[in-house]
């Protein structure tokens, strides 16, 4: 009687019910399939220029680095206004090494992002036990700690910066624009199916559970120490490669670029306003806080005050983020199908950051 | 054998001493009650054995080897796991999800996983039949893929139950695990546990104000007052124990129970 | 007009230049300089544009970032299709698209950096704006040295390339000229306080104090040297020298110290400038005139002027950079005179001396050095 | 020479502090961050450029209409911007102030320019001397208001029955509406207060650091770090942070290279936080389970 | 005379619809129960009630008036105070400001101060952890303050959700003891979700039995108590 009370839907035909969960999961698949097929053909055409590749992978750049802190921001609950800092590490590390040693862009892009994850990881350490706000002005902190080592120790060659030569790729020089969208947006590809499936591991749902309830996780095992400096690593690593790309994009690094907050903002705020629990968010927030510019770029006076309005609008018309407006039809069309079919009510939701003030 | 044992257990907060000097043991195969006033310190004792708290003086013992410096997260995979008194649970995800994150110590190498090869996938599989077979025991099946925020109370006591059983413990700490229970619910919930017991061959200990459960599931109740222990011994005795009663259960409690 | 001859950007109406500022981000104030060149263009087009043509001119926001600057100078390179690049401003933004700008063989006029890659790009399409912060270096030990007399300098810079090169250039000249450096004191873009820097300076008591700084940080150093009752004598650097100064610092903290320069003062009579003041007043009501706005006009002026030379037709690239060239001792601008030498880069500044002002009685006066610079 | 540079960084510190003080109250009653707290004390500073130069008023019928105006703004953000997201999660509340930030910069920059303006009332530029250090007037006077004001503070939510409500709407606002506190009504008059303070804030500093859109963005960060060095929810820990945090960047600036004067602030930051991530006045530590 | 009634009340969360027609009488100065399952909708009435959840159909109607589009302090102002189910406390305030919140909308000084006073003489333990957090409290002293900071509102009409959750049976007897002495004395009207179904029929007049968001059954508290159904499901089975 007590199970019964609450359940007026028949018994619930699980078959079925799987059978529909894996036919969406198959469905994203596709989409996400078609999604890339196009964003790699596009190019193709006659009229695309090379400027559009630049800028296409500029936008691709965003949507890494948000991703980056998509994992430690939107899965783990821990606010980063420092991932710049992760940036400065991935550009200067695959600028150092392509300037010196004329290494080639993947390992610059490798070693970027490996250098990126090792830092994350003594981050990750450093602060096993901040939370919300606390996390965040630490994360700042050590966003301007790369400032000051970028800007004054000599190797980095300060504000001045230097100049990479032509992006090459597997011996092949100046792989140009379209070349180097296509490693972008190769790059794009791993990451996401690596998200994919890290979102749904256990691995994932560890994450979501220190976000959610610390201390029931760390009774169901979950080792808080090790899990919260795998999230810091893995976003390092995402965020660490991007800044190679953003290095590369230019073929120039100087600290006037990464001593400064204001990548750390914008990859925050493109993790949010794409919705930074959700896989897709970071491409919504990625092409926000890069084509938003674009189109006030020319205003002067008034594009500062017209992306506060855009912002601001967003954030009402979407408050857990783009994505989740966006998916809304979709999912409200599977619930039903779900309930249909014999399921409860299943509901996802976005969501970002835990509380503000919590410390332990 | 002893399960748990714990001598001399003394937690203070500044000037509020929640355990003095408590000792107790709940041996294997049993179901053991610890019961006493609010304030009585049983939730920070239950901290205490389960590692989220550390003690002043005295030492654990998980069977008979000492766990003083273990970690929280390092209980379950000796074999402990525990429910809460304030329902903690990952409110924006799904009584699955919750579920499944109890058997975390189950999914085997971490980077395997992440990475969602083959084995992983196995495993994940084998965890999430596991999960629908724990649900059904508790009577929600129905429920797997409800938001857990959108249940009431009374079932979401239920999930951190499950959660607990989907490690595989060989004890679990239950705080309160029929509060806001009905009487139905609860007759229902000491079936369940009692089941565990018998059937799984888990040891039970568990902290409950409800004493038409207590009396009639345990094989032995600890009392504490006051952080100290007060009284122990099989229900009927406890029940017969004027300090018990005057302590903790009133004169009226062989009416509610 | 043969407009078959004409390269990108051209038409019979209208020519179409770009520039990259900083309209929104970090350093925004600096936009200043596309506002002082837009002045000065859209004068121009109210009289009637040159040759026939009026000059577009387009100013994009880069928010001071180069990934973003990328993208905009190749849409304005192979998009726009625009003739060339004049009065932008930035030295990252500049240093990360130089090679490429070049490379497409688009003229880069009067950018607003002084960081050495831009200035000594072995490039024929680059013309500098003003002179290398080394050279000013070694002339500001000069001056210290033969106008105050000093055997020991103290230096206040700011922790960037403008600092850093001067440090190189002073560093440079201090045997030849016998002077020692006894402190050298940094402070960042935005900070709040210099307090502890000029403590420090104080402390090493130097005969003399070369300070490098911007107008805002260049008022709190003469404010905190006149709370700590520091008499001692100051020469500041050019980009420094504005009427901000004796305005947020009040004028007597800043009676007597002299400044290089590398335009006249706003007060100067000289009909360039008050045009330029007249200019700016007109078209950016809101704006208080301000040296860099005069960096804007400075690659503004010359282009105009290199256009107007070049005639209506055959309007080339290639044409603009010979004519620029030809350029010799103009005195129609902001810049006293404007000579612009043959080759690359290093060859090609716009401005190439220092001049030098003291602040006496309220205003900037023009001063001439012993060596009658 | 050790005395002067303290004191130099107590004044440094004092201007931290109050902005630190205004960081604390927003963020305990309302548990956003707000990045634009800064631009309100500059709007503030340039309204009362416009009310003293172009109008001609006295200095303290300025202060009055200017506190009242930046109350105003505090108020219309929360109506405005902050209201119909009250719901979200902080992260969404933090990116929106950032959106207001944006607005407030751009009106400022297009209404006013982007030059540094100075301020017309100026204190009494004879340096003061004590313990053989000098400061200036404006920085006394400055210290002297911070302490006011955070005294004042610490008393109004400590001890009377609005500041206590003002902590519960924080701690659980669905919770205080059934204790019949007025919940919106409180979220206002914080966001007023928060306008009240950022006043003020303007108009005592702006004659120190000069005015422009810009004149806030460092003074706010220090203000944070203060904050979040103070333990966040703490009034006089936010204060003393402050005055840490000013006196350590002199000493470092004075004694290590001024390029390591940012740096010190953040060095300290992450130092305390990691090992004691609550801050120097946290909460007082508060079980979950 | 009748305080408060609920006619036909629908309400729901999203897709949920957790009352389904639901009406309700509580006479002035009555203690009236409500009983029912994990999930029956009892919280989400005594939600309606408070104004936490705004009714889709059907009104409430408090005193003659009805309560629709009223905001939940308007409500408090009206005299209805709410013990919230899951306690609920401040928990960055000390027990005696989370007490004082409790009061929130009083002026009369010494009223306060005398039912303060009443709040510790009836758990004593409150009184000794005045300065502590409430968040530092065990979960049934948690429970005790917020019990004690319903009180503190002196209401007209009191709701209770549940007040004997994780409470020791020694207190839970006081407390309902309590509870009838304060309805005696005050006249205060009390509506007391409860699971402990025998507690709250042996000391409330009347009670209502839900069901999956509907009124199963009501009837006077002896009635109930003499209903088999009732009985078998809600009070167990009695060894
Ligand atoms: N962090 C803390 N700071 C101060 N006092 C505390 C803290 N934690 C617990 N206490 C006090 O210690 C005592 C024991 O608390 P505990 O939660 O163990 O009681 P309990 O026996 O579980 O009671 P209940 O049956 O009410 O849940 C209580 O009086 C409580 O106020
Ligand atoms: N916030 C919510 N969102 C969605 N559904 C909800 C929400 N709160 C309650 N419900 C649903 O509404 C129904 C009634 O819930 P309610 O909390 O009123 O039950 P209850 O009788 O108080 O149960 P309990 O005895 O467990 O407290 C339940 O089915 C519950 O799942
Ligand atoms: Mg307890
Ligand atoms: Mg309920």
């Amino acid at each position: 009687m007590v199970a019964a009370a609450r359940t007026s839907a028949p018994i619930a035909n699980r078959q079925a019910v799987a059978a529909l969960k894996a036919r969406f999961a198959q469905q994203n698949w596709i989409f996400a399939g078609v999604l890339f097929a196009l964003l790699a053909l596009v190019p193709l055409l006659p009229v695309v220029e090379g400027w559009m590749a630049t800028q296409a992978a500029l936008v691709i750049i965003y949507i890494l680095a948000a991703q980056g802190v998509s994992v430690l921001t939107g899965h783990t609950g821990l606010v980063t206004v420092g991932h710049g800092g992760f940036l400065a590490i991935g550009a200067y590390t695959s600028a150092l090494m392509s300037h010196y040693l004329g290494a080639d862009l993947l390992s610059g892009m490798i070693c970027g992002g490996l250098m990126a994850a090792l830092i994350g990881c003594l981050l990750g350490l450093i602060f096993l036990r901040l939370a919300g706000a606390f996390m965040a002005i630490g994360t700042l902190g050590f966003a301007f700690f790369i400032g000051t080592i970028v800007n004054n120790v000599p190797i980095f060659n300060g504000r001045t910066g230097f100049s990479l030569p032509p992006n090459n790729l597997f011996g092949v020089i100046d792989i140009g624009d379209f070349g180097f969208y296509y490693v972008c947006l190769v790059t794009l590809a791993l990451m996401t199916l690596f998200m994919y499936s890290l979102v749904r591991s256990g691995v994932g749902r560890a994450f979501k559970a220190l976000r959610d309830a610390e201390k029931a996780a760390q009774s169901s095992g979950v080792n808080r120490l090790f899990y919260r400096t795998l999230a810091f690593t893995i976003s390092a690593f995402i965020t660490g490669v991007a800044g190679a790309l953003n290095g590369h994009i230019v073929s120039f690094v100087s600290a006037e670029v990464y001593a400064d907050i204001w990548y750390s903002v914008d990859i925050l705020v493109a993790a949010i306003v794409g919705g930074s629990a959700m896989l897709f968010g970071p491409f919504i927030g990625g092409v926000f806080i890069v084509m938003v510019p674009f189109f006030f770029e020319e205003l002067a006076d008034f594009s500062f005050i017209l992306k506060g309005i855009v912002l601001i609008g967003v954030l009402m018309l979407a408050p857990a983020g783009v994505a989740d407006v966006a998916a809304r039809p979709f999912r409200a069309m599977r619930q039903r199908a779900l309930a249909q079919a014999g399921g409860a009510t299943a509901r996802e939701h976005g969501r970002t950051g835990g509380s503000p003030g919590g410390a332990e | 054998m002893t399960q748990l044992r714990c001598e001399n257990i003394t937690v203070s907060f500044g000037g509020v001493v929640a355990c003095n000097n408590i000792s107790l043991e709940v041996p294997t195969g049993k179901i053991v009650g610890l019961i006493g006033p609010n304030g009585a310190g049983k939730t920070t004792l239950f901290n205490v054995l389960s590692r989220f708290q550390d003690h002043d003086s005295g030492h654990i013992y998980y069977r008979d080897q000492d766990i003083d410096r273990k970690k929280p997260h390092q209980m379950v995979e000796l074999g402990m796991a525990r429910t809460f008194q304030n329902i903690n649970l990952f409110g924006e995800q799904s009584t699955l999800d919750n579920i499944l994150i109890g058997a975390h110590h189950l999914i085997g190498n971490p980077f395997a996983d992440m990475f969602s090869l083959p084995a992983a996938r196995r495993t994940e599989r084998s965890l999430v039949q596991r999960a629908n077979e724990i649900a059904e025991m508790l009577h929600m099946q129905d429920e797997l893929d409800t938001l857990v925020k959108n249940l009431p109370y009374g079932y979401r006591k239920r999930v951190e139950l499950a959660r607990a059983l989907a490690s595989q413990p060989e004890l679990i700490l239950l705080d309160e695990p029929v509060a806001g229970c009905n009487d139905e619910e609860t007759d229902e919930l000491r079936g369940i546990v009692q089941r565990l017991n018998r059937e799984l061959g888990i040891t039970i200990f568990l902290v409950e104000h409800d004493m038409s459960m207590v009396m009639n599931v345990c094989d032995y109740i600890y009392v504490i007052n006051f952080g100290s222990n007060l009284a122990d011994g099989t229900p009927a005795e406890v029940q017969a124990n004027a300090d018990v009663i005057s302590a903790y259960l009133g004169e009226e409690h062989d009416d509610a129970a | 007009h043969a407009s078959a001859a004409n390269d990108p950007g051209v038409s019979a109406k209208e020519i179409l230049i770009c520039s990259y500022q900083p309209m929104t981000g970090k350093i925004s104030s600096y936009f200043r300089m596309g506002k002082g060149a837009d002045a000065w263009f859209k004068y121009v087009n109210d009289q009637g544009g040159i040759n026939g043509r009026k000059i577009d001119y387009k100013m994009v926001d880069d928010k001071y970032e180069p990934a973003r600057t990328m993208t905009v100078v190749k849409r304005f390179i192979e998009r726009d299709k625009c003739f060339a690049i004049v009065s932008p401003l930035g030295s990252a933004p500049t240093a990360a698209v130089i090679d490429y700008i070049t490379s497409k063989d688009v003229p880069l006029i009067g950018a607003g950096t002084g960081a050495e890659k831009n200035l000594t790009y072995p490039s024929k399409w680059v013309f500098p704006l003003y002179p290398s912060y080394f050279t000013e270096g070694q002339q500001l030990v000069r001056f210290a040295k033969e106008v105050f007399g000093a055997k020991t300098v103290a230096l206040l810079y700011q922790n960037d390339p403008s600092g850093k090169t001067h440090i190189k250039g002073i560093e440079s000249v201090l045997d030849k000229y016998g002077v020692k450096l006894v402190a050298q004191e940094g402070y960042e873009q935005k900070e709040v306080d210099v307090s502890a820097q000029v403590i420090a300076m104080k402390n090493a008591n130097p005969d003399a104090v070369i300070c490098s700084c911007a107008p805002e940080p260049a008022a709190k150093f003469y404010t905190e040297r006149k709370k700590l009752g520091w008499n001692v004598p100051v020469v500041n650097v050019f980009f420094g020298k504005s009427p901000k100064v004796p305005e947020l610092a009040g004028k007597d903290a800043v009676e007597g110290v002299y400044f290089s320069t590398i335009f006249r003062d706003f007060n100067s009579p000289a009909p360039q400038i008050q045009q330029a003041k007249e200019l700016l007043k007109k078209y950016y009501p809101e704006e208080q005139p301000d040296a860099i706005h005069l960096w804007g006009f400075a690659g503004a002026q010359v282009f105009t002027e290199a256009l107007r030379r070049m005639g209506p037709d055959n309007i080339t690239r290639a044409r603009l950079v010979e004519t620029l060239e030809s350029i010799q001792d103009w005195k129609g601008s902001v810049v006293p005179s404007v000579s612009i030498g043959h080759g690359n880069a290093p060859e090609h500044f716009i401005v190439k001396d220092m001049a030098w002002v003291v602040y006496k009685n309220g205003e900037f006066q023009d001063f001439k050095p012993p060596w009658g610079g | 020479m050790l005395g002067q540079q303290i004191m130099s960084g107590l004044a440094t510190g004092s201007l931290y502090a109050l902005t630190a003080v205004a960081v604390v109250v927003v963020f305990r009653n309302t548990r956003t961050i707000n990045l634009a707290q800064g631009d309100f004390s500059m709007m503030g500073a340039f309204i009362a450029i416009i009310l003293l130069k172009t109008y001609g008023l006295n200095y303290y019928a300025t202060i009055v209409l200017c506190v009242l105006a930046i109350m105003a703004l505090g108020v219309l953000t929360e109506r405005l911007v902050m209201r119909p997201i009250a719901d979200s999660d902080w992260l969404t509340l933090f990116t929106a102030t950032l959106g207001v930030y944006y607005i407030l910069h751009g009106v400022a920059g297009w209404i006013w320019g982007r030059d540094t303006k100075a301020f017309p009332v100026t204190f009494d530029p004879t340096p003061v001397h004590i313990f053989g250090t000098v400061v200036s007037h404006g920085h006394l006077i400055n210290m002297g208001w911070a302490a006011a004001i955070g005294v004042v503070l610490y008393v109004f939510f400590k001890y009377t029955k609005q500041g206590i409500a003002m902590r519960a709407v924080t701690d659980d606002p669905e919770t205080a509406k059934l204790m019949g506190i007025p919940v919106r009504f409180i979220v206002t008059l914080t966001w007023a207060m928060a306008g009240f303070l950022a006043a003020f804030i303007g108009i005592l500093i702006a004659p120190i650091i000069y005015v422009a859109p810009e004149m806030m963005d460092e003074v706010l960060i220090k203000g944070y770090v203060a904050a979040v060095f103070g333990g966040l929810y703490s009034i006089p820990g936010a204060i003393i942070g402050a005055l840490m945090i000013g006196v350590a960047e002199n000493l470092a600036g004075g004694y290590l290279g001024s390029h390591y004067k940012t740096a010190t602030a953040f060095a300290m930051i992450v130092v305390l936080l990691t090992f004691r991530p609550q801050g120097l006045f946290g909460i007082q530590k508060r079980r979950e389970i | 005379m009748t305080l408060l009634r609920l006619e036909n009340v629908v309400a729901s969360y999203g897709a949920v619809r957790a009352l389904q027609g639901i009406s309700i009488d509580v006479q002035s100065g009555a203690i009236v129960a409500l009983l029912g399952a994990n999930g029956a909708g009892k919280s989400t009435t005594l939600k309606t009630i408070s104004g936490m959840v705004r009714p889709a159909s059907g009104f409430v109607e408090y005193d003659g008036q009805r309560l629709e589009g009223k905001t939940p302090n308007q409500i408090v102002r009206l005299g209805i105070a709410q013990i919230p189910e899951g306690r609920k406390i401040f928990k960055d305030l000390t027990v005696s400001e989370n007490l004082r919140m409790g009061a929130y909308t009083r002026k009369d000084k010494a009223g306060i101060e005398q039912d303060q006073e009443l709040v510790f003489v009836l758990f004593p333990i409150l009184k000794e952890r005045a300065r502590q957090l409430g968040g530092s409290l065990s979960g049934g002293e948690q429970q005790m303050l917020a019990i004690g900071r319903g009180l503190m509102a002196r209401p007209r009409l009191l709701l209770l959700d549940e007040p004997s959750l994780g409470l020791a049976p020694l207190l839970v007897a006081d407390i309902f003891q309590a509870l009838r002495r304060i309805n005696k004395e005050r006249g205060t009207t009390l509506l007391i979700v409860e699971q402990n179904a025998h507690v709250a029929l042996k000391n409330a007049n009347f009670g209502y039995v839900l069901q999956v968001g509907r009124v199963a059954t009501e009837g006077t508290s002896e009635e109930l108590q003499r209903n088999r159904e009732v009985v078998e499901s809600y009070m167990g089975t009695q060894q």
